[in-house]
Formats: structure tokens, C-alpha cells, sequence
């Protein structure tokens, strides 16, 4: 049976991660063995090291056992092909993929379905043919952004975006979010949208040469908190911390110190450990036979200095707890 | 791909170069099957021949530029924009046996503009082919808007899906495109002529031999390679992304140079970079199979290209 | 009316704001062999270049049989049927011979194939007159420059020319080589085929050509007929004056400045033992492949022996890098100009002050004025044409090429010069200024090995004469026994 | 850097050929000056000098190495592991002037064993660079973790954040080096042994040049370079990432054959390789200020280079 080619942030079959024991009911035990391959898209970014501590500590809390790897470097295609296809050849009874691209794993997909092996798709590139996907919206995030100045900023002004790499799915979607959102409001213009390829040092000097030349800036949004926290550097070293707000997206731990010192505005936490272990879970309810729907949506905030004590917990119970609660 | 090679024919004039690649290939597949009992399965030796077939096709190419003297950075986005208009030709209903051929002519194409600039512009390879990286990659950007092309024919997928006798279609594919690489190199006067311009071009010049147009051929093949190989790659994906071939000349040069290809020019073997291509994918595939963590990954890798080389230089004696 | 087989009129060639051909032109008929004479530097090889459509000339027409050809590039060339041996060996090392010589005009087979048996049994074909010794399927990397050379006369001869211009074709062969290509010369000749021959040995001219043109500084002196011009009257065309004959003057003395014992390396060299004096001229004398360059190679560090010791002033030299023996004081003038000599694009200077950087540095910087200084103070006294030491050695001819790698020795201040070849590719004039310098050398108590594979010159220069024979010292000669025939006894095995 | 660069000493020496790559540079200036009236402000121009300084630090080592006949893909990782372990040393209390000498030795030897292993291993530069750029990046990698070191002294950002009469202390400190580069090149033994080694190795050695050293030389000196421009990074940044430096070495070899050098050893220019890097820090910034969409930025950085490359081809007259 053919799905449909999957938009994880606008399918209908969709539920949010915080009402699974809700509709399912407890996590049902799990079988003697159980072995889950992840696959993820790098290991130089704290986000996704973070995801593989997330299936970990879930995993072992219920005795299943967890390979986690990654590709050497971010954007090497190929190569994280070449590993699902190792994982899958050594047999796991599930596999979370968070691919490089939106196509890249998709032999290793087919692979692992032809062999009846599960398939969670986990966050940011969404392979179309997978028949689950745990993650966040991306739009969101750039959303999130945009409502804020919209907020805090009635007057409207200019405002300037940070991208990721030219072509990757989640710079485009968050992008897109902040872009819309903003340019919706009327009194907001964004007089920059430039790429800094996820590098601190390109989005530092991308900044610096934006705030030269439109001095009344208010606010950058970031693709990503490296590039904000190179953002950051340059607001501060123009000398116009007071003036421009800057935001990032991922909520990595230098984030939220840089947030707590009042040097970041804000970022839009994914949850990533969260996320881990939601996406965990969802593998092994599915090896448990529950009929789950394709999307599971996984939390998201924005963290400002207002909040930033609420959610900077490493107590997952509390931290769910909160997201529960919004 | 050795066992393969072993049953063609131009093994018996493998030269002695291409034994210090052996050996060091040997050597890799050692440590492994010692340390990870499925390596030297049957199914696993498949899965690094598959893995290691795209990155052949292009080293093909690769290794054909570099002894002409030149090298081919663009390889990576010249396979994305074929590849893009490939796609886009077949999901408008182009038969695939033309869409295909569309895609070549692009690879084709931009090899000729790679080749153009250096030969008769007079530029360094080089920077023409690192100005290539971004202009090409930039082209199947903007013709796609960013995003992936899907809905691939199932008749063009199930030709890289498939298998002959159990053998990978690509590696079949490659494998008869290294033969022909290996019968141009040396048994064509364009394979001379490649030789002769990257060994010593004043003397090719004077010789008489088209220099120009050999370099110019060079990349031409190159950049048909690259869109052969990212047929491969969408037929096996089902969909063309503008972002794919992402990193694949340093793959592909590496290859050339592990089997014994003169970044200076004038040296360089099809069997020497078919065993560089295998020794690649099989340290990715072990690796992985050991779970090795991707910091350690990179260390491995590190250590074993230059490893590689040592042993290589150490058994071909010189 | 009878045509020309080849006529070139007035040709003009510059290099940037250099002249270097004004106006020349040069004729010769069908089955001639013409001689191309004048000075290192007088502009032969550029007007031959010019023939064969390497480089374009700025001025002037080419005539083949009385038809006005245009010559652009090598291919218009060899369909003009002129083919060319350069005297730069323009080869492609990780060729095989046959690949070399079928070069740009491979045999096919199929159209599409290289029919590489068919070329090979041409190429032996080619070679058996020449030199049969020559395995038509090694690299051409691994062959000696005798053995590059013959391969590129075969590679001239291949192409069926009607003209075939021979830039110094034996500049590194021995008198029996020189032999076969006489013979060769003459079948070609006798088939109708013209030959120009530009040599710095005049017996050579003499024996082979019927006239010759001569230049001086890149214009056209005269035409003589060869038999019939004494030599000296062709040698002050070349040279514009006239020179003296000069005579052997021994400076040598009985102090031993450097011995060599039991150096062997390979089969090349076996146990070679020798005593080099102050003052003292050594000649090395023996057939091509002997190992007399081997020999100088291992004294000099460039290549590393597997036994035997060299010392200077009774001490071992310690370390067996060429940089520990020029430190030592030893100075090697290699064989190959262009792969050991030369770094092409750098300037004279760069080139000379090399191994004496120290010298000319103070404080860790080089005074550049002074490099400057000294080197324009060597090449004038060598005299370098044209006497400018800041451009590319590249692009000197030869000959100049050859003074710069000898002054560059001088002014390190080396004790102990190593010849290879010495007047390889010089000219007469400049021969006889390299003798005189070795000669000054000797008698400000110089040593000085040469390796020569010119019987003359040995004779002409040496002291004392060791002849190699197979890797080995056969025969140590001195005063009256070193003539001809008791040098070729020694040097021939078997004989 | 030009304004800079007409009030020292060797301009006066500019060769023919850098002239042709600084009409490269005016003529993008000309187009961006229409284009956006900021472009020519002084605080812009500042700003592309700044912007321009890091790769201008590391195409100088690169410049050296490629005169030699080499290339050193590995300055990214090499800076990322220097910057790492300085920054490690400077949080955990080690006097800044202590980190920074750590720093650059990290630097020093890493290029020390790739000059080694070029030099006494007789390994293809391009292999082994190619090793160390995964090697390196995986000791950083592993020694940090994956996650930037923050903390970074103020004493020692301030450093990097000043400026000297308006003139930012990166692009005085580069400047400085540049002029010790020059100086070195063209006035020292060791910059004609480098000269002499890329142009014929052979004949360097047979006239007592000691080429391993000086081969090694220029890697290390490039080592130390990449050390200091990943200082001048980490001080402007405020943190040390072990993933900083990637694709530095495009960046540099890039501005290191606009400004003429040939990859085939032997030919460079310091003059050369600093405009080559104004072009690019121009470039980027140009399009930034036009706020040219991702995938057009893309496209006129690869047209940008070639015809930068032509230009000056045509000008310089050969
Ligand atoms: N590429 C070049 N650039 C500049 N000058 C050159 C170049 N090639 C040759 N010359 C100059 O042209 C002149 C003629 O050189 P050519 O090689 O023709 O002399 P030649 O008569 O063959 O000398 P030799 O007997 O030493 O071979 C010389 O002054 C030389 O320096
Ligand atoms: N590149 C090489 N490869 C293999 N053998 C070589 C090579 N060079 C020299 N030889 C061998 O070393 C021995 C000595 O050669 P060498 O060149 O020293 O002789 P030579 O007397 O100087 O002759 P030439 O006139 O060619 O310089 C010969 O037996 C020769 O065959
Ligand atoms: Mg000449
Ligand atoms: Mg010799």
C-alpha cells in the first residue's frame, strides 16, 4: 500500500507526543533482545548527539539495546547511506533514520520495509514514502520568531535573516516560517536573507556587514544557534546589544547560557533529548503492535530570559511535566 | 570488486603498482574479518561493492583528468544538475532511454565548459573546477527551487534495483565502465594522448597530439561519468535532489590517488582506483559494523588513507 | 627552374622586447645535408622551432619545393613533411619507446585501437639500425639520455619526412653511435630526404655536411660550402674573431685532496677506487653506461652508494647528501641540464647562488645586490649571452644554460669540481672558454674530474685518464700513454 | 587590504602579474559600487578587510606551500584543533600568552607531520592532507566532545576585537604576517629553496638544497598560520568549536591561484594571494549587502571566480 508523500508539518494522520499514553496507554513490555539502529545525520552538532542520548537513556530504561550512528560529517550523503545499509544488513528489529537529505536513506528504507523492519523517520529531513515520522514542525520554529517580534515589537522595523546551507530542508522551512509570519504583520520588512551555511564564523561576518549597512536593524533570526551565537558576536561588537534582538533555533546548551546572560534574545527549543526519547518510545510501540498515526509531533518553546529558568532542566520528568502543561 | 576483477581480463597485466594497493586492501579486509565476523559474508562483500560503485564511477572519470594533469572538482554538483534534469525530463514523460541520455549530454556539457576554460582559456583546473563547484550546484538549485525531485518511473528504478546472477546492477554498470575506462587508457591513442599531456605536455605539443582537445575529452568523460553515476544514485534513491553529490570529489580523488594516480600528472591506473574506491567502502562498511562512533570514524579514516599510502609506497618499492 | 627543397626567408622572431632571429633565412636542396652553425645563443634552435611550427615567428615564409606552406603549429609541420629532433629530448617518461615515437601518429588497428604490436615491430625496425639494444616496450623514464636520444632520432625518422631538422642529435652520443647515424644519414640522403644539422662538433659538420649557414646573435652571416672553407675561417664566421689554438698545460701537484675507495652501487658501479690531486685534471673516459655518470653521482651525494667512502684531505666525508658534500666541498656539473641542473623559470642568479644561500645572507636575509653583483662578475667572465642575469634561465639556450650551473659552483668557492659532459650542447667557442676555466680552475689547485665522452676532450683536458669499462676502473693512464687507441682498448669488454 | 598595502615597502615591487589580479579586484569593486552605495564606504571597506583577514592568514601558509609543490587541504582541522586546545588552556587558567604559544606549537606540529610524512614518507601532499583533514577534525572532535568551549578571556578577545586608528587588529596583525611571508619569499634562503623545490625538486637537490626541510617548512609554517587565524576566529567569536575551520582550505587555495600561484609548484605571490583574498571577502560581502538569494549568491561566487580567472588572464598578458 502506497502512502502518500509525507508533509510532516501539514499531515492530518497526526498526533501530539503528549497524549501517546493517553490514547495508547502505558508502554507495553518489551520483548527479550530487542535491538533499535539509529541513524543520525551528524555528531558535530549538539542537537543530534543530544537525540542519541534521548533514545539511550529510554532505551535502557526498559532494556532494549541501541546503536547509534552517524556520518562523518554533515551533508555526506552517501555515507550515511552506506551505514543504514550496514545496520540494516546486521538485522535490528527497528530503525530511526534522521536522514541528510529528504532522499538520501530512502534505499535503506525500502530495504528495512521489504525486510519488515519498522522505520521512524526522526526530525528535520522527511524521507516522503516513510510511514512514520517523530518530530517537530519547522516551520514552527521560524514562526515562533516572527510572533515574537510581532509582540514585543508593534512599531514593526527591519529585520534580517540568518540561513543555513542553500538547499537543506530545515533552513528552507524555518526561513520560510519567520519570512511569511513577519512579512504578514505589514509593518516588518526583511531587509536581508542571506546563507551562512550553519557556520558561526560566515554568520558573524554576514551580520556584521547587514548591521553596516542598515544600522536601525531590530532583530536577526538564525537558522541555527551557532550561527546565532556568531550573530551575537557581531551585534555586540557593533555595539548594538540593546537594539537587536537575536534568535536562534535548536536549544543547545550554549544557547541557553547565552540566553541567561542576556546575550541571545531567545532560540526555539526542539526538545532534541525529548524528542529521543518520544521517538524511542514510538519505535517500540510500533514493534509492540499498536497502529500509531504517521506523525507524532514532538514539543517546542521558545526560550527567552523570561522562561529560560523553567525549561533549562535536566529533569526530563519535570521537563515534560511543563511541556504537558502549555 | 576484486573477485570480480580477477575473472577479467586485463588482470593478468595488473602491474606492480596496483599490488601495493592490494596488499594494503588485503591488509584492511584482515583487520576486519578478525575483528567482525559478518565483513566476509557474501552479502556484506555485496554491500561494499554496491556502496563503493558510485564513487567508482566518478573516480573513473577522476582518475582520467587527474593523469591528463588536470582535476575535476565539480564532479558532485555536475551529477546534481544532470541528475535534476534527468529526473525532471522523466517525470514529464520523456522515455527514459532519452531522459537518460538528456542527462548524459548535461554531465557532457558541463564537462566541455570545465574543459574549455582550462584548455583553451588557459586557467588552472583547479579553480575553474572549484568556480564549477558552486555555478553547477547553483544551476540545479535554482532549476529545482531546492527541492527534490520525486516520482522517478519504476521501470528507470528498478533498472539500478536490480541484479544479475546476484550481482548489483551498478556494480555491473561500473564494472563495465571501468573496462571501457581501462581499454581507452590503454588501448586507444586517446589514452596515449592523456599520458602524454599530463606526463609531459610541452613534449605532447611538440609531438603533435592535441592537447587541447584531450584535456577538453577528459573532463567530457568526466562529466559524463558523473551523470552516469547519479543515475545510478536516483534510480536507487526514486528521487533527484539538487543537493546530491555533496563531498564526492574528495571520495573520488582519493580513490585515484590510494591506486597510485599523480595529482602532477601523467600516472594513474583504472585498477589501481577500483581498488582505492573498494578500500574506501570497505573501511566505511567495517567500521560501521564494528560501531564504531563517528568521531572514530573520522580518526579511522584518517589514519588509514595515510596508512594506506604508506604500505602501498613501502611494497611498490619506490 | 629547379625549387628548393626547403626555403626559409627573413624570418623574425622576438621574445617579449628580445629579437632573437632578424631577417634570417636559410635554403637547401633535396637529399642535403645542410649545417646550421653559430654560437650557444645565436638563435639555431629558435629558427628550427620555427620550421616545425613550436613556436610562430613574427616575420618571414617558408617554401617547400616552391610552394609557400603556413606552419602553425607541430601538425601543419608534419604535414609540410618536416619533422624535427629537438635538442630539449621532448619526450613523455611514462611512455614506452615505441608510444614515444609513434607519438601524435599512432598505428591504429580498427580505427579506434592503437595497434601497439604493429607500432613495437616498427619501432625495432626503426632502432635495429640505431641502437638494437633498446627494448622498444621500456619506459622511456627508465632509459639512459644516449639511449632518450637515439629514441628520438628514431621518432624524426618515423615520420617519412622530406626534411628533418636535427638539433644536436648526438649531443650525448659516443663515436660508434655517431657512426650509425652517419649511416643513416646517408641512406636517408640517398632517398632524396634533406637534413639540417646543427652541431657544436665540427669533424661532425665536416664529415657529414655539403654547406652550412651560419649565425651570429640571431642574424644571417653567410653560406659557405663546407668542404671548401678551412675551419678556421667558419669558426670566426661563428665567433667573429678567431680563436687560438690552445695546448694541454699540467698544474698538478702530488698533494692528495680527495680519495675514493671500493664505492660501488649496484652492478653500475663495482669497487671504484681513485686518487684525485691538487691542481690535477682527471679524465674519465669509457663506452655510455660504463657508470662514469653513476660514478660522479655517488661522489657527489646524489645518490647514496651501498659501500665504499669518499674523503677529502684524508677525511671521511661525513653524510651522503649532495648538501654534505658541497659543504665538503664538491660540486657536481650534471649530465642531465634540465632534470638535475636547472630550476627553468628562476632567474640566472637564483639559480647560481643556490648552494651558497649562507654566503650571500646576513642576518638570515639574502643581499640580493651582491648575489646580483657576483653573479653578472661570473657570466661575464664565462660569458653568458645575453649578459643579463635576472631572466629565467629557461630561456637561455643551452650552451648558457650549461655556464650558469658552472658559475654557480665557482661562486659556492668548491674545491672539487665533478664534470658531466661539460660541452654538452656548447659551442666552439664557449668549448674552449670551458677549457680554459678548467684549466684556471687546476691551476689555482682546483681538483677537477671530467667525465667526457669526447675522446678530444679528455685528451685535450686530462692529466691523467682512468677509463671505466663495466662499472669498473680498467686502466689508469697518464702522460704519453693517453691517446686514442689505448683509451677504446680499455674501455671495449672483451677486447 | 589595498590601501593598506600602497603604504608599504613592497608595492613598490608589484609584479606584472599581480597587476592583472588587482584589475580582477577593481572591476568587481566598480560593479558593487553601482550596485550598492554602501559598498565603497570606509566602514564597509573596513569591514571586507576584516572579513578578509582569516583567509587571508591561511592562504599566506598555503601560498608557501603551493610554491613548494604541495597544498595543505588540511588548515581547517588543523585550526580547529589548535583553536580547541588554546581555548581549553586559556579557560582553564593558563596565561593567554602561554595558550596562545600552545596554540600555534598544536598548529607547528601538525604540520610538522604532514610535512613529515610528504617530505621523508614521500607521500602525495594532496593524500596526506586529505588524511589530516579528518584526522585532525576527529582529535578535535573527540578531545571536545563536539561542543564549542566557551569562556574565552576577555583580556584576550579584546585583543582580537581592537583596533589601531580605526584599523580593526586582525587586519593589522595579518598584515604583519603578510609582510613577513613576503619577506620571507623574496628575501630569504629559505623563501628561494622553496622556489627552487617546487620548481625542479631534482635540481634543488643536486644543488644542496635541503629539500625535506624546506618542504617541511612550509607546512609547518602554514600550521602555525592556521593556529593564528583560528585565534583571530576564537577571540572575535568568544568560542572555540572543534567544527570551525571547514572548507578554510577551498577558501585559500582559491585566493592563492587568483592571486596566481601555480598548483604545480614553483610560481606565487604573496601580493598575489592577499588580493586574491579581497576579491572573495569582496565578493561575499557584496552580495550580502545586495541581498542576493542563497542559490544566486551561489551562482555569482562560481561565475565570480572564473571570470576573476579570465580577467586576469588577460590582463596579465599571457
Ligand atoms: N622562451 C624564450 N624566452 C625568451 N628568450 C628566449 C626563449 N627561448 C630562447 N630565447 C633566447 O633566444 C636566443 C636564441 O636561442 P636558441 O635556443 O635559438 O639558441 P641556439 O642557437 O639554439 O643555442 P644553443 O647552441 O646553445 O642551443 C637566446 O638568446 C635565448 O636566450
Ligand atoms: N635509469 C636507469 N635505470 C636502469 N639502469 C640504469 C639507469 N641509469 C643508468 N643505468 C645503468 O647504470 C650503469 C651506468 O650508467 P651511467 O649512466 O652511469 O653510464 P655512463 O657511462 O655515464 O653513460 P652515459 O653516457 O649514458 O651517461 C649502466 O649499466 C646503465 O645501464
Ligand atoms: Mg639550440
Ligand atoms: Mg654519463
Amino acid at each position: 500500500q502506497d502512502l502518500a508523500p509525507l508533509n510532516s508539518d501539514s499531515e492530518p494522520d497526526r498526533m501530539d507526543w503528549s497524549e501517546l499514553d493517553a490514547k495508547f496507554g502505558a508502554l507495553p513490555d518489551v520483548a527479550d533482545g530487542t535491538k533499535v539502529g539509529g541513524v543520525s545525520k551528524t555528531l558535530t552538532n549538539e542537537y543530534w548527539r543530544s537525540l542519541g542520548e534521548g533514545y539511550s537513556s529510554f532505551a535502557s530504561a526498559h532494556g532494549v539495546d541501541v546503536v547509534y550512528q552517524a556520518a562523518q560529517s554533515e551533508g555526506d550523503q552517501l555515507g550515511q547511506l552506506s551505514i543504514a545499509e550496514t545496520l540494516i544488513s546486521q538485522g535490528f528489529s527497528a530503525l530511526l533514520f534522521s536522514p541528510q537529505t529528504d532522499a538520501n536513506l530512502i534505499p535503506a528504507l525500502e530495504k528495512a520495509m521489504a525486510t519488515g523492519v519498522p522505520v521512524v523517520n526522526v526530525n528535520d529531513a522527511v524521507i516522503p514514502s516513510v510511514a512514520h515520522y517523530v518530530g517537530n514542525v519547522q516551520k514552527d520554529n521560524g514562526v515562533r520568531v516572527a510572533k515574537w517580534f510581532i509582540e514585543n515589537h508593534p512599531e514593526g522595523g527591519k529585520v534580517a535573516v540568518i540561513e543555513g546551507q542553500a538547499g537543506v530542508f530545515a533552513a528552507g522551512q524555518r526561513t520560510a516560517g519567520f519570512t511569511e509570519t513577519i512579512e504578514a504583520a505589514g509593518n516588518f520588512e526583511v531587509v536581508a536573507s542571506v546563507p551562512a551555511d550553519w557556520s558561526r564564523e560566515l554568520a558573524f561576518n554576514a551580520a556584521a556587514t547587514i548591521l553596516q549597512q542598515h544600522p536601525d536593524l531590530i532583530g536577526f533570526y538564525a537558522n541555527n544557534d551557532g550561527m546565532a551565537l556568531g550573530v551575537v558576536e557581531a551585534v555586540k561588537a557593533a555595539g548594538k546589544a540593546e537594539q537587536t534582538a537575536v534568535f536562534g533555533t535548536d536549544g543547545i546548551s550554549d544557547a541557553y547560557a547565552a540566553v541567561r546572560a542576556g546575550d541571545l534574545t531567545g532560540t526555539v527549543d526542539s526538545f532534541p533529548v525529548l524528542t529521543g526519547e518520544v521517538a524511542m518510545e514510538v519505535a517500540l510501540r510500533l514493534l509492540a503492535g499498536q497502529d500509531l498515526p504517521r506523525v507524532v509531533a514532538t514539543p517546542q518553546a521558545l526560550i527567552t530570559s523570561e522562561n529560560v529558568d523553567t525549561y533549562a532542566t535536566t529533569d526530563l520528568k519535570a521537563l515534560r511535566a511543563t511541556l504537558m502543561a502549555q | 570488486m576484486n573477485n570480480i576483477l580477477t575473472k577479467l581480463p586485463f588482470v593478468s597485466n595488473v602491474r606492480f603498482r596496483d599490488a601495493g594497493t592490494l596488499v594494503g586492501l588485503l591488509l584492511i579486509a584482515l583487520v576486519f574479518s578478525i575483528l567482525s565476523p559478518s565483513f566476509l559474508t557474501m552479502p556484506n562483500i555485496g554491500n561494499i561493492l554496491q556502496q563503493s560503485s558510485i564513487n567508482a564511477c566518478i573516480a573513473l572519470g577522476m582518475t582520467l583528468v587527474i593523469i591528463s594533469g588536470g582535476i575535476d572538482l565539480s564532479v558532485g554538483p555536475v551529477a546534481a544538475l544532470s541528475a535534476t534534469l534527468g529526473a525532471a525530463m522523466m517525470v514529464a514523460g520523456v522515455p527514459v532511454p532519452i531522459a537518460m541520455l538528456g542527462a548524459i549530454a548535461v554531465g557532457v556539457s558541463c564537462g566541455f565548459v570545465n574543459g574549455a576554460l582550462i584548455a583553451w582559456g588557459g586557467l588552472q583546473p583547479f579553480i575553474v573546477t572549484l568556480g564549477g563547484l558552486s555555478l553547477y550546484r547553483a544551476l540545479a538549485l535554482i532549476y529545482t527551487g531546492g527541492t527534490p525531485i520525486f516520482g522517478i518511473p519504476s521501470e528507470f528504478r528498478s533498472i539500478a534495483n536490480g541484479a544479475v546472477m546476484g550481482v548489483p546492477t551498478p556494480v555491473i554498470i561500473v564494472a563495465i565502465l571501468a573496462l571501457i575506462a581501462w581499454v581507452v587508457l590503454t588501448k586507444t591513442p586517446l589514452g596515449e594522448y592523456l599520458m602524454a599531456v599530463g606526463g609531459n605536455p610541452e613534449a605532447a605539443r611538440v609531438a603533435g597530439v592535441p592537447v587541447s582537445l584531450t584535456k577538453i575529452s577528459a573532463y567530457m568523460i568526466s562529466g559524463a561519468l558523473a551523470s552516469i553515476a547519479s543515475l545510478i544514485l536516483i534510480g536507487r534513491l526514486g528521487a533527484a535532489e539538487p543537493t546530491l553529490g555533496n563531498l564526492w570529489e574528495l571520495d573520488a580523488i582519493a580513490a585515484s590517488a590510494i591506486g597510485g594516480a599523480s595529482l602532477m600528472g601523467g600516472r594513474g591506473s583504472i585498477v589501481g582506483t577500483l581498488l582505492g574506491c573498494v578500500i574506501l567502502g570497505a573501511l566505511r562498511n567495517g567500521l560501521t559494523l564494528l560501531n564504531v562512533q563517528a568521531f572514530y570514524q573520522l580518526l579511522a579514516t584518517g589514519i588509514i588513507i595515510i596508512v594506506a599510502m604508506l604500505i602501498d609506497r613501502a611494497t611498490s618499492g619506490k | 627552374m629547379t625549387h628548393h627543397r626547403l626555403k626559409l626567408s627573413d624570418v623574425d622572431k622576438s621574445y617579449g622586447s628580445i629579437q632573437v632571429l632578424h631577417g634570417v633565412s636559410l635554403a637547401l636542396a633535396a637529399g642535403e645535408v645542410h649545417g646550421l652553425l653559430g654560437e650557444n645563443g645565436a638563435g639555431k634552435s629558435t629558427l628550427l622551432n620555427v620550421m616545425c611550427g613550436v613556436v610562430r615567428s613574427d616575420a618571414g615564409t617558408v617554401e617547400i619545393d616552391g610552394m609557400q606552406v603556413t606552419i602553425n603549429s607541430p601538425a601543419d609541420a608534419a604535414q609540410a613533411g618536416i619533422a624535427m629532433i629537438h635538442q630539449e629530448l621532448q619526450q613523455v617518461p611514462e611512455l614506452t619507446v615505441a608510444q614515444n615515437i609513434f607519438l601524435g601518429a599512432s598505428r591504429r588497428k580498427g580505427g579506434l585501437f592503437v595497434d601497439k604490436k604493429a607500432q613495437e615491430a616498427e619501432a625495432r625496425d626503426l632502432l635495429s639500425t640505431l641502437d638494437p639494444t633498446i627494448d622498444v616496450t621500456a619506459q622511456v623514464r627508465d632509459l639512459r639520455v644516449a639511449q632518450r636520444q637515439i629514441v628520438e632520432i628514431a621518432k624524426a625518422l618515423r615520420a617519412n619526412a622530406r626534411v628533418i631538422a636535427m638539433d644536436e642529435p648526438t649531443s650525448s652520443l659516443t663515436p660508434a653511435e655517431f657512426e650509425r647515424l652517419v649511416e643513416v644519414i646517408e641512406k636517408l640522403t640517398a632517398r632524396g630526404v634533406s637534413i639540417i644539422y646543427v652541431s657544436h662538433k665540427m669533424d661532425e659538420v665536416y664529415r657529414l655536411c655539403s654547406s652550412a649557414t651560419i649565425l651570429r646573435d640571431g642574424r644571417f652571416v653567410t653560406r659557405v660550402d663546407i668542404p671548401s672553407t678551412p675551419l678556421p675561417q667558419v669558426i670566426e664566421f661563428m665567433v667573429g674573431r678567431e680563436l687560438a689554438h690552445a695546448h694541454h698545460n699540467s698544474f698538478a701537484t702530488d698533494e692528495v685532496m680527495m680519495q675514493v675507495s671500493g664505492l660501488t652501487r649496484g652492478t653500475a658501479v663495482r669497487g671504484v677506487d681513485l686518487t684525485l690531486h691538487k691542481g690535477e685534471v682527471l679524465g674519465i673516459a669509457g663506452l655510455v653506461g660504463s657508470g662514469r655518470t653513476e660514478l660522479l653521482r655517488l661522489i657527489a651525494g646524489v645518490d647514496v652508494a651501498d659501500a665504499g667512502e669518499v674523503s677529502i684531505e684524508g677525511q671521511p666525508v661525513a653524510g651522503n647528501s649532495p648538501r654534505t658534500r658541497i659543504r665538503a666541498g664538491l660540486g657536481l656539473v650534471p649530465e642531465e641540464r634540465k632534470r638535475d641542473g636547472i630550476v627553468s623559470h628562476r632567474p640566472i642568479t637564483a639559480n647560481i647562488g643556490l648552494p651558497a644561500m649562507r654566503q650571500f645572507s646576513r642576518a638570515g636575509v639574502i643581499r640580493k645586490h651582491k648575489l646580483h653583483r657576483r653573479s653578472e662578475e661570473l657570466m661575464r667572465e664565462v660569458n653568458l649571452r645575453p649578459l643579463d642575469v635576472t631572466r629565467p634561465i629557461g630561456s637561455f639556450s643551452g650552451g648558457n644554460q650549461q655556464k650558469a650551473i658552472i658559475g654557480r659552483w665557482l661562486a659556492a668557492g668548491t674545491q672539487i669540481y665533478l664534470f658531466d659532459e661539460p660541452t654538452r650542447g656548447i659551442d666552439v667557442g664557449a668549448k674552449a672558454e670551458i677549457y680554459d676555466l678548467i684549466e684556471t680552475l687546476a691551476h689555482s689547485g682546483c681538483g677537477v674530474l671530467v667525465v667526457s665522452s669526447e675522446m678530444a676532450e679528455v685528451i685535450r683536458l686530462s692529466d691523467r685518464v682512468l677509463v671505466m669499462r663495466e662499472g669498473q676502473i680498467a686502466a689508469d693512464l697518464s702522460a704519453e700513454d693517453i691517446n686514442e687507441a689505448n683509451i677504446a682498448r680499455h674501455a671495449i669488454p672483451g677486447a
